[in-house]
This record gives structure tokens, sequence and C-alpha cells, in this order.
């Protein structure tokens, strides 16, 4: 035993350590190449989404070329043409929707594809997992967004206002993702507090339902009667994609009132929204590793 | 009495593509791949996983398949059970033909996979899922109820058959693996690794269920894969040893242990063992070599140690030689081999010492 | 380098790499069930806030029950028990997968309620069934280099340390599968892989040769416990079903049943704890039906079981269960050739781990 | 002592009704999963039908075939693509499920045949279906304007939609047989990945083929969709069945309702065998190269 134990005393053979931040990084871009690896391992399905995408604003463009007369007066602000309005809505909402889901759908895919086990025991620990899948959610829908908009310009001539803000329209996207990030963290930590794990949660769920309708995404809010208009005005998106909206259609820039107003409306629901998200996945976390919900194996 | 399976040399090949060794783009995308072929940037290898094998099983009988990881057993079992064609050969179970009365074979063959071919329903129930399986062969109601009443008192799920499968532990859903296989009751029955990851308990109530019930009171043929030496050399009849998609021996445990040359050892504990005794033993044939320390020089009490090529041969002509020097005999220990060094002998390694 | 400074802050644990004091965890009577969904969790909360209202509490199982046991550093420690046990619970709290209820426990010096992430640095672990976790798209060999640089280790040291542990798993030619196309046995083999990559002071195994051939298990037993436990001195803690591999690996072993550890000791002294006597096991050729009585005649004799299984030549086992073997032997075999028989064969069968363990567990499993 | 396995008509019976019960089972497990479907059924509707709405007047003149009101058009024309849909991946998602289950094998070598397989595994989604439109016709009608004026004439709408539904399940199985066959395992297969863009973009669903380019109207006719629905659409709130909607109604001298069923039947003789056939090749090429269980 003596000798087993001289041995066994730690001489500094050992290599594990505690992760430090290079690792991390490594970790997060390794877990995302390899998320990109595998959309593009199964190539047909691969290619099949990208056209699903294409067909899917195709449809959008036909039916806003069949009733765009009619929608017109309503599009003034936007430059009054319901193409571009519905291309640039469904090019927004798949960014926006990207930072809804993705924090519950990379808990999803750690937890049902039993990832999290290997890396909640390994020093990087599970966030460097979650933190590479949901940049890749992110890659993607940039994909997306590059194609509708090549396609509207492109394809369907569709142009942008004069002198089209693309500053602004940035700044308005990515408060807006701030803003629904925090409602993503909100969706994911009802994994373990509500045990949602079957790839739907209330919390996505019901503010995809309300975005649909009465944000803005495929018509404008003014077409809607008064109550459908006072649920939109809750949710940031309506705001976001308005902003966004009025900059690149009709170059509205920052010192324009309206941008203003959507743009602190914007701040404060993110100073609303972050806050809570941030406590509640925390709370979830530690639930999971109490009553052992952070890996299947049993 | 006639043969439950008959296999004539079996023959199945994989056409498998030579991954490049970063695997983007290619994946399940099969028929990519087939293009690749046509077009010569991709070679396939063929994987012989059954190889010409000959295979007579007699009715009744508890059947044993060794080998290591990847020498076809699995490959051959689905071969037998219609869920593969194979490439070359044919198979008669029961007297019917794999390939052109599938049908009927389908109809009195039975399966017990293990891990992935599970197969269950996570939103049913333990009981609901053995129902639904009952029903998918063709059980009367009465008769399934009774039978599942039974194998998950078997198995020991009694008490669980309430609870839905994402509930149960590991352990519990092999168990439930099993219970499925035990409620049907078809004249041949194939088992593919049964008791892996079961605790020693639970898997000899099994086993001894599979012995008694299924094997010697239902009559029922079984062919058994197991990675567990103990189980196979207490449970099987016969036993077969497949590596690389060959059978290697096949044959009673008795029989496949005569097949390696063995070194076994006798220790006998005797009083009074003079250097005349030793000289005796290491007389009579068979006996490789003789050692014996005395611990006691008094009544001459000690140890003798006998190398020799078969203990249960030598040993009666020992203790009579014992005897003979009216010497007294106080403990016998002799190492006998066990199927595992046949394992290793016949898989290619041998025994590292 | 770090994990050793650290232990030096913990002077008292310098010979204990694993310690629980009193270690419980309960879970509540019905789990949460991941095929739920969230509606069915909302009605299930509110029903409980009533129930609770009615009744104080909730019951509970009890997984992990006030488990104390020591573990020396550089012990190859074994972890038996039924199906249910505790087993893989235990090694998840020690894991820091699962957050204990009651108790604490140091793992290489670490407090697994407040230093998680340090122990997680000081161990490694495999989980029975977690090769869904490595990334499908990726072939063996890039899964096993993507983790070793997880764990910190610089490339060209992950490059090498892969290749020898693809060299001992005999992986080699599995090297560009995906995890997808693999056999059950060699994923596995990848599990015990990731597993091998670095070399951490504590290491868990939960059942490791489970699906492995003889072979194959042969090899993952003797790197185990000759370059992991031996050389580099590992603490190795492993749960398994084989009892002959416990038998074979563990300087001492655990019993476990029902979250309770119910025996910790080195295989060699349980097997003797459940020795009562001897068990002499006698080949016989041509034997008479009242072999069995004559023997029972001799004095010292506790109880003789006889079986012939080929009556046309009588020959057949004779099991004599007697406190001393030595006294006895010789009188049997006496017995057996004035009976006319003949003593082919005779073995002094001794307690496997086996029978510790059904005798530990076996009976109340029974009930 | 051991006895063969029977499947006589009783047996196949009770195994089709646990198959109907299973999918009922699972998905009625989650309580409030039935309000959820709801829910997407009525924003699924609304979209449209608010845009249609604005719309209202403007597009009159090229619905006139249709009766004109666009509303009634395009909640009609989601309803029935619902049915049609469905038919169209039922088969598919039904292998599908038994495949990433691992139930496939243990089917596969159970005594019950592989029509009754099929069957059983997909009807769940046919019953699934019947139950949306249900809603669909309520929300439509209640909420958002469907009018089913004009002379209607459900038993030809619904006949229509038979032939056509007879039509895409040969699709279908078409599409389920290429799991075999191209291991098409990530949820799409090329053939009800093709047939879905068709539907989307040039088969009338959501606006009529006039105001698309002609090469496109000629694309729709090659899917039994695009007639089903026109001529579906025509017998529900249809008032000038005469007017010829169609590219391909101008090459007959029959009446659009007759080309259209003829164009269903030749479909349906068509797809119907081939699929059937396609999917027993499946099986087959399945068992050869061992690919019926999830690994290999």
């Amino acid at each position: 035993m003596s000798a087993q134990r001289e041995l066994a005393s730690p001489t500094g053979k050992y290599e594990v350590k505690k992760a430090d931040w290079k690792t991390m990084l490594w970790a997060v871009w390794a877990n995302f190449k390899s998320a990109v690896l595998g959309w593009t391992f199964f190539l047909a399905s691969f290619v099949m989404n990208i056209t699903g995408m294409v067909v899917n604003i195709c449809i959008f463009y036909f039916l806003a070329t069949f009733t765009g007369s009619a929608m017109a007066p309503y599009l003034a602000k936007y430059g009054g043409n319901f193409a571009a309005y519905i291309v640039l809505g469904i090019a927004f909402n798949s960014y926006l929707g990207a930072s809804l889901n993705s924090f519950y759908n990379s808990y999803c895919n750690g937890y049902w594809g039993c990832s999290f086990e290997l890396y909640a025991t390994s020093p990087v620990g599970i966030k460097a997992y979650m933190a590479g899948v949901i940049l890749f959610d992110y890659f993607v829908a940039t994909i997306s967004v590059f194609l509708y908009i090549l396609f509207g310009v492109a394809v369907f001539n569709i142009s942008f206002g004069s002198g089209a803000n693309f500053g602004v329209a940035a700044l308005a996207m990515i408060a807006g993702m701030v803003a629904v990030g925090g409602i993503g963290l909100v969706a994911a930590s009802t994994f373990t507090l509500l045990n949602a794990k079957q790839w739907s949660n209330p919390v996505t769920w019901f503010v995809n339902f309300l975005t649909g309708l009465v944000s803005g995404v495929y018509f404008p809010l003014e077409v809607l009667p008064e109550w459908g208009r006072a649920i939109g005005y809750l949710l940031p998106q309506t705001y976001a994609y308005d902003a966004a909206r009025m900059a690149l259609l009709s170059g509205a820039t920052i010192t324009n009132p309206l941008i203003i107003s959507d743009l602190s409306e914007l701040f404060i629901s993110a100073l609303i929204t972050v806050p809570i998200g941030v406590f509640l996945f925390r709370r979830s976390l530690r639930k999971a590793e109490k009553d052992g919900t952070l890996s299947r194996w049993s | 009495m006639g043969y439950a399976i008959e296999v004539l040399d079996l023959t199945k090949k994989f056409r498998k593509v030579k991954r490049i060794p970063t695997d983007a783009g290619f994946g399940e995308a099969h028929w990519i791949m087939a293009l690749g072929l046509k077009l010569k940037f991709l070679k396939a290898e063929e994987m012989v996983a059954v190889d010409h094998v000959n295979l007579k099983v007699k009715e009744g009988e508890l059947f044993g398949l060794l080998g290591p990881n990847g020498a076809g057993k699995t490959t051959l079992i689905k071969c037998l059970s219609t869920l593969l064609i194979p490439d070359g050969g044919s198979a008669l179970i029961n007297g019917y033909d794999v390939l052109r009365e599938s049908d009927r074979v389908k109809r009195c063959i039975n399966l017990v996979g293990s891990g992935n071919w599970i197969g269950f329903d996570w939103a049913l129930t333990v009981r609901e899922n053995l129902e639904f399986f009952a029903n998918m062969y063709g059980l009367r109601s009465g008769v399934a109820k009774e039978r599942i009443d039974e194998a998950l008192k078997i198995v020991g799920l009694k008490e669980k058959e309430k609870e839905t499968p994402s509930k149960i532990s590991s352990g519990m859903r092999q168990k439930m693996i099993i219970a499925k296989g035990f409620i049907i009751r078809t004249p041949i029955f194939f088992m593919d690794e049964p008791t892996i990851g079961l605790d020693p308990v639970s898997a000899k109530d099994i086993r001894t269920y599979i012995k008694e019930k299924l094997s010697e009171e239902l009559g029922e043929t079984i062919v058994l894969t197991t990675h567990y030496m103990q189980e196979a050399e207490q449970l099987c009849d016969r036993i077969a040893i497949m590596d690389r998609g060959k059978i290697v021996a096949c044959g009673t445990t008795r029989e496949l242990k005569d097949m390696i040359v063995r070194q076994e050892v006798i220790e006998i504990e005797a009083i009074n063992i003079g250097t005349k005794l030793t000289n005796e033993i290491r007389r009579i044939d068979l006996v490789d070599n003789v050692a014996n320390h005395i611990d006691d020089e008094a009544t001459l009490t000690g140890t003798i140690r006998i190398h020799t090529k078969d203990a249960e041969l030598v040993l009666p002509a020992i203790l009579n030689s014992i005897e003979r020097n009216d010497g007294k005999v106080l403990h016998v220990a002799a190492s006998q081999p066990t199927l595992e060094d046949v394992f290793m002998k016949l898989t290619g390694k041998g025994l590292m010492e | 380098m770090e994990t050793y400074r650290k232990i030096r802050r913990h002077p008292q644990m310098q010979d204990y790499a694993i310690e629980t004091f009193n270690l419980s965890k309960r879970f509540g009577i019905k789990p949460l069930e991941e095929w739920k969904g969230w509606e069915d969790q909302l009605t299930h909360l509110i029903k409980e806030r009533l129930q609770k209202k009615g009744k104080n509490g909730k019951r509970e199982t009890t997984a992990v029950d006030c488990v104390n046991t020591k573990v020396k550093r550089g012990e190859f420690f074994g972890l038996l028990g039924p199906n249910g046990a505790g087993k893989t619970t235990l090694i998840k709290l020690l894991t820091c997968l699962l957050y204990p209820d009651e108790g604490t426990a140091l793992v290489n010096g670490f407090d697994i309620r407040k230093e998680g992430d340090k122990v997680r640095a000081s161990m490694n672990v495999i989980i029975s069934g977690g090769w869904l976790g490595f990334n499908f798209a990726l072939t063996v060999q890039q899964n096993l280099e993507f983790f070793a640089r997880i764990y910190g280790l610089q490339k060209d040291l992950a490059k090498e340390r892969v290749a020898e542990v693809l060299d001992i798993l005999d992986l080699k030619d599995k090297r560009t599968e995906v995890p997808l196309y693999l056999s059950s046995g060699m994923r596995q083999k990848l599990l015990l892989g990731k597993a091998f990559l670095v070399r951490a002071p504590v290491l868990f195994l939960d059942e490791p040769t489970i699906g492995l051939d003889p072979r194959a298990a042969y090899d993952v037993r003797d790197f185990v416990k000759n370059k992991l436990n031996r050389e580099y001195g590992i603490t190795v803690l492993m749960s398994t079903h084989y009892m002959e591999e416990a038998d074979l690996l563990c300087d001492r072993v655990a019993i476990m049943h029902e979250g309770k550890i119910v025996a910790t000791d080195t295989p060699e002294d349980l097997k003797s704890s459940v020795k009562k006597g001897d068990l002499l096991e006698l080949k016989v050729a041509n034997m008479t039906p009242d072999l069995a009585e004559k023997i029972k005649g001799l004095d010292g004799i506790d109880d003789v079981v006889m079986h012939i299984t080929d009556p046309v030549s009588g020959v057949g086992t004779v099991r004599v269960r007697t406190p001393n073997g030595r006294k006895i032997l010789a009188d049997v075999s006496k017995t057996i050739e004035e009976e006319g028989a003949s003593v082919k064969f005779v073995n002094n069968v001794d307690p496997t781990l086996e029978d510790v363990f059904i005798n530990f567990t076996g009976k109340r499993l029974r009930e | 002592m051991t006895e063969e396995l029977r499947m006589d008509r009783r047996a196949n019976l009770r195994a089709m009704w646990t198959f109907v019960k299973r999918d009922l089972k699972i998905w009625t497990y989650f309580k409030l999963n039935f309000l959820i479907d709801i829910a997407g059924i009525f924003s699924n509707i609304a979209i449209y039908a608010i845009i249609a709405m604005v719309a209202g007047k403007a597009v009159e003149s090229s619905l006139n075939p249709f009766g004109g009101d666009y509303a009634s058009y395009v909640i009609l024309g989601i309803i029935f693509n619902e049915i049609m849909s469905t038919s169209l991946s039922a088969p598919y998602w039904g292998t599908m499920d038994a495949f990433w289950t691992g139930r496939l094998e243990i089917l596969m070598i159970s005594p019950i045949s592989t029509p009754l397989f099929v069957t059983g595994t997909s009807i769940g989604r046919y019953v699934r279906s019947l139950i949306n439109v249900a809603f669909y016709l309520i929300f439509g009608a209640l909420l958002f304007g469907l009018k089913l004026g004009g002379t209607i004439n459900y038993g030809l709408a619904i006949l229509y939609i038979l032939v056509a539904t007879i039509a895409c399940t040969g699709l279908g199985l078409m599409g389920a047989s290429l799991i075999y066959l191209i291991e098409a395992r990530g949820g799409e297969d090329p053939i009800r990945w093709i047939v879905g863009i068709l539907v989307g973009l040039a088969s009338g669903v959501y606006y009529p083929l006039s105001i698309l380019p002609q090469w496109m109207q000629w694309l729709g006719c090659l899917i039994p969709q695009t007639y089903a629905l026109d001529a579906a659409r025509r017998s529900m709130i249809g008032e000038a069945i005469r007017a010829k909607t169609l590219p391909i109604h101008g090459l007959f001298s029959a009446s659009p309702m007759m080309v259209d069923m003829a164009a269903l039947i030749a479909f349906s003789l068509v797809t119907v065998p081939l699929g059937w056939w396609m999917y027993n090749q499946g099986v087959r090429r399945a068992k050869m190269d061992g690919r019926l269980s999830r690994w290999v």
C-alpha cells in the first residue's frame, strides 16, 4: 500500500486543469464548427432547407404582388411597396426568431443528444456547448436573411428607398435581438422549471403566435382592429421591425422621432426582459442539478 | 429428431463506401455515394460480415453463439430472422427457406435484441407496450394478458408495469425487452445478448427461466449470443464460436475445452509425502512436472504441485498412489480451463500471462 | 500542477482521493418524466400545491442514503449492487451532475457542493450510454481529438494521445468511421477512449466493459489496472455487474443495496466472510444410490448432495458440505472406494464474489 | 407446446385498432397539445384571411370563376391543401417514426403484412387531419367570412378531394420508399419536397394561377393538387363552371371539371401502383444492405 501511495501521490503527472478562457473560446468555436458540419452532413436535407427558404419567400412575393394595390395605402411610411415590406418582414423575423428560440433549442439539443452529460463532466461545462449551438443558430439566420434580401433585390427587383439607412436598421435589429434574447432565456428556463422537454415550451410558442399575427411581419398593424394593435405594441419585435423597415425603405435617420421612440422602447423592454431571463435561467440550472435532469442517463 | 435451423454456407457482404477522413457532406446521403462510386472518386470496400457459415441446430437445443464484437453474430441472426437478405447460401428455419418463404419463417421465430433495437413507445406504459406487441403478433387478448403477467413476474417488473420506459433504469429497460420476448412462444427463439447490463440476481432468474421453462418444458429451440462466458457455459447444450464472419469452432463446452492444449495445475495438500511418492507420481503419464515442498518435516506434511495436460484423467491415479504410500489427502485444488480461455485461444489472441 | 497545489491546501486529505460524509440524495416519489409536456407539469405543480395544504411534505424515494466511504489515493475501488441500487446516482453526485440533499463529498480534496469546477477539473468519467453525445458528423478520431482539446491538452499532445488510445482499444481501422456506423461494442470503446485520453487524478467508470467481448474487455482491464491505476497512480472508482472483473481488479469492493453501502472490504475478506465451511466436489464413477447415506454417516459432515449425470456408468458428482475439508477429505474418498465406486476428480469449491453479492443483496431482493 | 403465430382477419383488425389507439394516445398525451394545434390553425388562417380582407374588392376580377371572394378562396385552398398534404406525408412519417424509435425491425419480423404495416403506421395522421379540417371550417365560417354560397355541390367537391387524396397517397408511398432507397431521413424526401414546392408556388392555394407567368402555370399542371383545388373550389363556391382556369383546359373541348377528373384519375392510376412497387423495392433494398435499423 505504501509503495502504491508513494506512486499515487500527486507529482504533477496529472494534466487536467481548470479551463482557462482560451480553452473556453476554443470549445465554443469547435462546437460551432461541428454544428455547421452537422448541418451540411445530411447534404440532401441541407439543400432542401435552403430551397425551402427561397420558396417561402416566393410564395409571399406572389401574394404581395397579387394584393399589393389594395395594401398600398397602409404602407405610406414604408414606401408603399407591399412586396418589399413582406420580404423584409420575413427576413427580420428569421433573425429575431433565432434569438427567441436558440437558447431553448440548444438546451434541448444538449439534453436529448446526451451532449450535456459529456460536457457537464468536462472542465468547460455546458455553457460552452450552448454558446456554440446558439452561435450556429444565428449563423443560419444570417444566411437566410442574406438569401431573402438577395432574392428580393435580384429576382423581384425590390428597390430599397432613396438612401436606405443600413446603420439604423442594424442598430434596431441588434437592440431587438437583445430584448427578445431576454425572452429566449425565460423560454430556456422553462425546460427544467416547467419540465418542457418536448421541443416546445409555452413562452416561445405564445410569443411566436402573437408575433405572426400582430407584430407586423406579414401586414402592417394599421389593418388590425384596435385591440390587436394594443397587443402588438407589447412585443419588442413590433418596434424592431417598424424601425428597421423605416430605415431601409424610406431611409429614416437616427434623428427621426419615430426611430428614436422605437429604439427607446426597445432599450426599455431589454432592461426588463434580460435581467428576468438571466435570473430564471440560473435558477433552472440549479434545479436541474438538484433533480438530476441535466443528463438523461439513469 | 430433425433440425430446427439449417444453414448452408450462408454469406453476407456489406458494401460500404470508404469514407474520406473529413466526413462532411456525405453522411447518410447514400445516393451521393452511389454517384461517387460511379464517378470513381470514392471506392467501396466489401466487408464480409458472414462468411460461408454452415450450421445445424437440433430441435429443442439451446445453442450458444460466441465471438468478439463485430464477428458477425448479430448479422447472422438478422439473416436467419429475415431482416437481412443473404448474398449467398441458404438457410432453413423450421424447414422454411428464409428467402422464399419468409412469411412462414416470420411466423415461427421470436427475437430479443439488446440495446438499440428496443422499439418501445415512451408515451405508453410498460404494460401497454407489451400489449401493443402482443397484438402485433396476433395473440388472443386473454392469452396475452396471462403471458404478460407471467413475463413481468419473471423479470421482476410487476410493480413497475404502470411506469413509462423513460422513468425506469436502463437495466429495467433491458428486462422489458426480455419480457417482450417471453410473451411469444414460437418454436424458435433468437436472443442477442439478453442479460447485458443486468445484475447477477435477476440475470440468474432469467437464465433459469430460459433453461427450465422455455428450453426444457416448452422445448423451444433457442439461439443465444452472449459475451458472458459463464452464462454460455451453464446454459448452452452446444456452442459455436465466430470470428471474422467464420465459425471457428462448434461443439459442447467439453469438446471446445479439449480443443486447446492445456496446462493445468493440481495442488494436493497431504500428509506423509516423500520423494518416493513424487517420483511415482512423475511416472504417471500425462504428468509433466511435479514439485513438492514440505511444511512440516515431522509428519512430512506439505503440498504437491502437479502440472498436467488433463487434471481429470490423472487425478485418480495420483490419489491411488498417495493411498498406496499411505499418505493422507487433506486438500485438493485443481485449476481447469474456463470457456474464456478457449475463446481467447480461438479468436486469435492467447491469454497473455 | 494546479491540482497539486490545491491538494496541499487540504492537508487532511493527503491520502484520500474520495471521501463522502453521509452523502444523501432523494427524489420525489414521481420524478419529472421527460416525456411529459409542460402543460402536464403545470397541472402537476398545481395538484402538488393543493395536496401540500392537505398533508404537509411529499413522500420521496431515497436513492443514496447516508453513504460514508473513503477511497484511498491510488486505490482501485469497486462498486457492486443490483440494478437501481443507487450506484449510478452516487457516481452522478460525485461527478457534480447531481446536487446532494444532505452531507457532502470531497473528490480529490474539493467539495462537490462548493468547488464544482475544480472537481470537474480533477476527474474523468465514462457514462454508460452517453455515446450519443458525440458529434455524429465527426469521425471517431476527430471526436476524440475534440474532447482531448476540451480537456485542455495541446494540439500535438492531443494527437499522440488519441493515437495511443485508438491503439489500445484497437479502433484503428474504425478511425474514419462516424459514431453512427459503429456497433454497440465499438461505441462503448469510443466512450472508454474519451475517458482514457486525459490523466485526471480520479477516474469514474460506470460499467466500463459492458457489451465488450472478452478480448477487448481484457485489454481494457489490463490498461486501466496496470497503466492508469498502477503506473500513473490514478484513483479508479468502478461500478460493474461482472463479478470476476471486480474480483480481478479491485483493491476494495463496496456492495450497495437500496442506497446504502452494506459491505466494504477487500474481495478476499468478503469471500471468506460468507464462506461457511468448505464445499468438496467429487466426481465419482459407478456410484450406488445409497452412497449419500454412507457419507452422511461419517462425522463432521453437514450436508451431502448427490447427482448422477449418467445412470448407465453411474458417473455423477457428490457435493459434500463440511466445516473443515482438510479433516474429512481422506475419509470421504475412502468411503467411496469401499462402496466400490471410484473417485474420478476432487475439487474444493471456494465461494466467488457472486456468492457474496447474492448473500448481501439476493435474499432481500427475493422478498 | 410452442405454436406458430397466425394472423387471421380478427388478428389483423385488432392490430390495426392497436395502431390507431397508440397514435391517438400519443397525440392526446400532452393535454394542451390539442389547444396548441387549434391555435396554430387559427394563426395559419388569420394571416391570409386578414390580407384577404384588406385586399377585398381589389382582387375580385381575377377570382371571377371562383365567385370573386378572396377570403373564401384562400381558406378553402388551405383546407383542401391540409387534407392532400397529409396524405402526401403520412406514409413517409409513419415509416420514419417506426425507424427512429427502432420499432421498424421488430415490426418487420412480426407476422403482420407490409400493407398492414404501412396503413397502420400512417392512419393516425389521417384521423388528425380530419379533426383539423373541422376546425379550419369553423374558424373560417365564423371569424373570417368563409362564404359557402353559389351553386354548392358538396358531394362533387368531396369526390374530387377523395380522388386527389388517393393520387397523393401514391406520391406519398413513392416518397416513403426513398427512406430505404436513398436514405432520405432528414425529415424531407425529394418527391414530397418537389411536390411541396409546386403546391406552394403554382397550385393556386393562396392565389389564382392567372397571376403567374405562363410557364409556372404549366408547372402547376404537373401535380394533382392543382386540378383538385380548381375543381373542388368551383363546386363549392364557383359560379362560372365553364371558365377555363388552367392552361391545360384550353387543350380539350370537354368541360374543365371533366378534364380535372380525368387528370386526377390518370394520376392515381400511375402513382398508386408505382408507389407500392417502389416501397417494396425499398424494403428489399434495405434488407440487402442492412439499413432497416437505425444503427448498422
